[in-house]
């Protein structure tokens, strides 16, 4: 099985899709002759023709808009949005219309679109090319947010996301996308090559929506993370004698929730980590659901390790980004007691 | 801190209108040429040449209801007469709609007052495989194609039968198989759609089309700009069309531009061609969706359309339109009735008459009423809806635990 | 003191800051010569001046926009957006410009605006006339959000917004702009006439941003709620023989969380009421926060109850609304134990 | 649903350019007037007189530097060779910051080869009272007004003495007191707020205006829209700016529109006057800068500038542009090189000459090393930059208790 990194998983699953229906198109800026910016759509306009993998005017709002235009025709339109802070001139498109499109009109039309966008912190982006807006998606009906967090899982979520019926914003943790970091930025950078996730089968092949991976078995305590934090999590708690168990939640909405209850349940403790601001941000809404299902086996209050609740500043990167330590410090928190 | 009587010396322009209730209405300001003074290009010319088009009229029925010029539909006469009959169902459907608002059997609707045509003809003048991207204000579009009556009355009391399951507000119809997408209470958010519509009929190398409509308040959203954007790259088969009724809600035209140029200039900026059309003027209406129809059938792109007309009644029910503008200036609007209009030059093709109409409003009086009893019979907005379970279904394809788990608390 | 209901405190407000402040005007869709849709602005063109109060192009970002300039440059714009359902295509401005600019220019400009809104259900408004979008703000840094329940309070946080020199977010529950809503749509309207709240000075005078108002003591369960859904809870309570607390938040950012900590810790018990669907709203927030201050003093999971995740639909308004019985339901849920 | 192969036959038109690297680069398709061919209407013309402009272009200089036709500034020489050395500076510090992040000592860097008038001219073509909305490549802007050079590289280094505190990403200045609106990474986003600046001088009855910017990639956005209608709606006192530099990171202008006509041409949908000028050309970016301040001070409202010119590198520190676009496309741009055009028509007024360009060179080179130094004596990224409790400031005017809670658990 060929190694790949998380972008040439996802290359490679574009370049299935796009050999196995017709009705698979990708837009975007900068993704057609060129490939992307982060070279996600490397040669897919040349082996696929113009039509089928082409750059769009910068305008996000209409990149998704007519992406829901062909969907309700049809066609299955895969459109990038640069980075994800630049989603939010098209959040109206997304919540208003394609989150809303299926229910409003009785099944009569659907937007069966997949939004992909790299997103998340880590790489000095600054204020700008850093944010995860995950939270402003999860709490939409009628959107779906997935977000992968190894090359295996990247290429099998985003073939579901693209034979997906509803529209999926595909939130792609850029700071992962050459290796997996584990949040010591000054240590040596890893490559994909070496993690056994990075084994992709070259053809079709999915990753269901909606089911987590248990990234590490373990009684202490339920870690639950997605994204770079998975990473980031998986090196705290192998800096404690802590046994943790480590859920990848691979996509928050659907949320795998008989997973989170059931390691719960089991360990009485949790740890939630995201990258976003902590207020208002998706880690609320997993304590919420772990409070109303699992209150009489907790024996610690949930701690949540996320962003500060400031914009994402530049030369404070590392100050900013939530930290092994950060989490070492909830791990032994939540089991103090 | 400069005092607030300096500012009263404010620099700042903020557009009126120059009649307000209690003033004499005046359309004197408006410049409206002949008909048939503007001459009709080949649909494959160069945009290059089109550029005065905006600034003009095109305009074919002259006060005498003659046909003037080359700016003439290739429709028949009969087609002409289902127009007519179409928008004497709309009346009807309006008036009768209205009044169920006010008696209570639903929440709220929206009147198309002297916008008939552009619902109507549309409907006809395109072909059934083109696609309908409408403003709420386009019911003749479903009328024309035989969408049924009672179908749109059970939508607007929401009751067990409406198609759309109780989920929608009054009006906001869906209507795939009639090519017409579904509405939505957000002004301007699916003109964008038209062009992605219109991309995938391209991509597939079919010659069908869309045609979005936006209403000229709606213009000043950036999704305007962005569809015309699109549109204009990739040369995508829509008709875009604004529908410049002079008023939104409250609000002149003015405060959307009109005071500097005219709407259909705003094609000028994407290098495509605008038209600048009297939207009473069912001919003028019907020849300019033909031209740009070739067109981008042709693969030439995209057309935008000003249809220049005048929004008879209240926004909706919800309003009082004499509460901003003179009470009679919907009577003094000088491009006249788009009913009387038709009825005029139908009449002088000896193809209609005064007996045949008032029959035909009997008719269509008869047709709403009937689908209004069906309709009630089958209940209204309160005393009969959807099942319950509708209310969670459609939110995805497949329903995820939250749906199941609240399905279950709600005790269904 | 006049009594006076929440469009006419609203517009007492806005009547007394631009009277008081030339730096103030206001602008939005329908608000100049009409007075807006619901009347907020009526008649403060034609007491101050064409320039003080008109009319907007139908661009909700074009409007924000056009604000955010306006209050850099040091006027104090205040906007209406005509429902918050619209609010959506100003999303982009609001977050990436408006709540941002203090902190990315290092204070060198600001933008001290106020964007009202009215909001909410329960008025038969469908999909785009009902929704709730307090969460999709609560999340953002930069942004304060306030949510009056009452005319007293409507006027004082009114002007509290527009004299704060951040960026507010001020919706207004529309279902209660005319009287008081207990969820019992069945019966009578009651009007503001009678309501102690009502009672609304003239002049000009402040309710601080962030601080909460106990609408009823209590000792049994605390009830957080804010907006419509204040009396909706009240008359809940009325209904059991349940002595509870109960918190009209007010703002929920900032967000007076010494208020909240004190109650529960007092009755050791939480619901939590909004209209916004509860998958991702605030109410994951709130209870995340109490879980994090009052584990030890939780004898009962927290209990929301909120929308469902469904979008908003038009004909079964009342089985979507959160309706008194949902709220009897929590709270006995919550005692019980 | 047809196979994969009938697609091939696709009716969807994408814009392709003509040459892609390997290919010989081709202007030939370029339409350049003349210089001094384009008339200089009076400032308060009426906009119906001026709607050939977007299809022109105002050129002055001409191939061997003399100063051509109407569209003449009012700048003295000396101010000439202001803007001359400050374009100099711009090379400069461009080319040693470029440096200074290929060797690490920062993030990001963005040049603004090609298009050094478009910052330079601009900030002494206009009033120190009027406040330029910028792009990212508008350095000059700054670098006119004797913004101290030490500021920028702190900035850039986000050290110490960053005077945005290390919040944000190089180069995203702001500097509200040399008229520089605060810059950020979202590109169009701030081209409404121009507008609303504007407005609000006119509102307090002043006559200082705002110049806002774009370029011609992200005209797409809606925002633009929404900027331009506001500006013709409330005439606001505005300049809005595209730079069309032909490029949008990878993506050529045709994406933009550009195949199907100009940018300036946009100004047609709003009743402004749209110039479109060799952007190249310092003497007439200054003059048309002059024409439209004017008519904007005078209560005309606003104008949009299509300035035309060529990115002459990179997009960024993060770009190869080979990678899509022919090697020596810049150096066969035909509107030349603005330094090597002015000093052109300085030396043939004899108020400038070889060596003192070069001094000016050598000078600008030695005070942007001196200040290079200097700021990297307090630090560069990585080793030297603001208090950690300003990654808490400025969030609010007055912190709440979410960020009290976290300056402690950071543990300052
Ligand atoms: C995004 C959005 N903003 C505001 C509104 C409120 N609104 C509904 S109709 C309307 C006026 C629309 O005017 P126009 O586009 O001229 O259409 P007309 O009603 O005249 O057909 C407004 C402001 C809305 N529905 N959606
Ligand atoms: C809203 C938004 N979308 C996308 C981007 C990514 N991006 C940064 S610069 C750029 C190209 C801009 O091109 P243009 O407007 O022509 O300006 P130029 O770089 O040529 O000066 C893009 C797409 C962004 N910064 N912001
Ligand atoms: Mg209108
Ligand atoms: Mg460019």
């Amino acid at each position: 099985m060929p190694s790949m990194n998380m972008i040439q998983a996802l290359n490679s699953a574009l370049d299935v899709m796009l050999e196995r229906d017709p009705d698979v198109l990708i837009f975007g800026e900068d993704v057609g002759y060129f490939g992307g910016v982060f070279r996600v759509t490397d040669k897919l306009q040349q082996k696929h023709g113009l039509h089928r993998c082409f750059d769009a005017p910068i305008s996000e709002g209409g990149i998704v808009s007519t992406a829901i235009g062909m969907g309700a025709e049809g066609l299955r339109p895969v459109v990038e949005i640069q980075f994800a802070d630049y989603i939010l001139p098209a959040y109206d498109q997304l919540v208003s219309e394609a989150a809303r499109l299926r229910y409003r009109s009785g099944g009569d039309f659907t937007a069966p679109i997949t939004v992909r966008s790299p997103y998340g912190g880590g790489i000095y982006g600054g204020q700008t090319h850093s944010q995860s807006p995950e939270a402003i998606f999860a709490h939409i009906t009628g959107l779906k947010t997935v977000i992968p967090a190894t090359p295996y899982d990247a290429k099998g979520l985003l073939i579901s996301a693209i034979e997906c019926n509803d529209p999926v914003i595909f939130l792609e943790p850029k700071r992962i996308y050459n290796g997996p970091f584990d949040g010591h930025h000054d240590r040596p950078l890893k490559s994909w090559k070496e993690h056994p996730q990075a084994d992709v089968p070259e053809g079709h092949y999915i990753v269901p929506l909606g089911k987590s991976r248990v990234v590490r078995e373990g009684s202490d305590v339920t870690v639950l993370a997605y994204g770079t934090m998975v990473y980031v999590a998986e090196a705290a708690i192998s800096e404690t004698s802590i046994d943790a168990e480590l859920i990848d939640l691979r996509s928050i909405v659907p949320l795998d929730i008989d997973a989170i209850v059931t390691s719960v349940k089991k360990t009485g403790r949790c740890v939630i980590v995201h990258e976003a601001s902590k207020f208002g941000g998706f880690g609320g809404e997993l304590t919420a659901l772990i409070e109303e299902r699992c209150f009489y086996y907790l024996e610690a209050p949930t701690q949540r390790v996320a962003g500060w609740d400031t914009p994402y500043p530049h030369a404070f990167e590392w100050d900013y980004f939530p930290k092994p330590s950060r989490i070492v410090d909830a791990l032994e928190k939540a089991i103090r007691v | 801190m400069p005092s607030i009587k300096s500012r009263q010396n404010t620099g700042l322009h903020i557009p009126d209108p120059i009649c307000r209730p209690g003033d004499e209405p005046d359309f004197s300001g408006l410049i409206i040429p002949e008909a048939g003074s503007v001459p009709r290009p080949n649909f494959d010319a160069e945009e290059q040449t089109l550029r005065s088009l905006p600034y003009g009229l095109i305009r074919t029925l002259d006060d005498k209801g003659e046909a003037k010029g080359d700016w003439q539909p290739n429709a028949s006469l009969e087609s002409l007469i289902i127009a007519l009959k179409t928008m004497l169902l709309n009346r009807a459907f309006d008036a009768a709609m209205f009044a169920a608002q006010r008696q209570g059997k639903t929440s709220f609707f929206m009147k198309t007052s002297g916008e008939e045509a552009l619902g109507a003809v549309p409907s006809l003048a395109l072909r059934k495989d083109d696609m309908c991207f409408p403003t709420y204000r386009m019911v003749g579009w479903l009328l024309a194609r035989g969408y049924p009556i009672i179908d749109l009355i059970n939508q607007i009391y929401n009751n067990a039968e409406d198609p759309l399951k109780g989920r929608q507000l009054p009006i906001l119809y869906s209507a795939r198989e009639y090519g017409f997408y579904s509405l939505s209470g957000n002004v301007g958010s699916r003109i964008g759609h038209g062009v992605g519509w219109a991309m995938a009929k391209a991509y597939r190398g079919l010659d069908s089309l869309a045609m979005a409509v936006i209403g000229e308040g709606t213009t000043a959203e950036g999704d305007y700009h962005e569809a015309l954007t699109f549109a204009s790259v990739y040369k995508a088969p829509v008709i875009l069309c604004v529908t410049n009724n002079q008023w939104a809600i409250s609000t002149f035209s003015g405060i959307a531009g009109a005071e500097e140029t005219t709407f259909a200039a705003q094609a000028l900026g994407y290098g495509i061609p605008g038209l600048r059309v009297d939207g009473n003027d069912t001919l003028a209406v019907w020849s300019v969706l033909e031209w740009a129809a070739k067109r981008a059938r042709a693969g030439l792109g995209a057309t935008l359309i000003e249809f220049f007309t005048y929004r008879a009644e209240g926004h909706s029910t919800s309003d009082d339109p004499t509460k901003y503008r003179p009470k009679d200036e919907p009577t003094i609007w000088p491009l006249g009735d788009p009913v009387n209009r038709l009825k005029q030059y139908l009449t002088n093709q000896s193809a209609w008459d005064e007996k045949r109409h008032q029959e035909a409003i009997s008719q269509a009086k008869l047709k709403v009423k009937k689908a209004a009893k069906a309709a009630e019979d089958i209940g209204i907005l309160g005393t009969s809806k959807s099942d319950i379970e509708e209310m969670f279904k459609h939110v995805f394809e497949e329903p995820d635990w939250r749906i199941k788990e609240q399905v279950k608390e709600v005790g269904i």
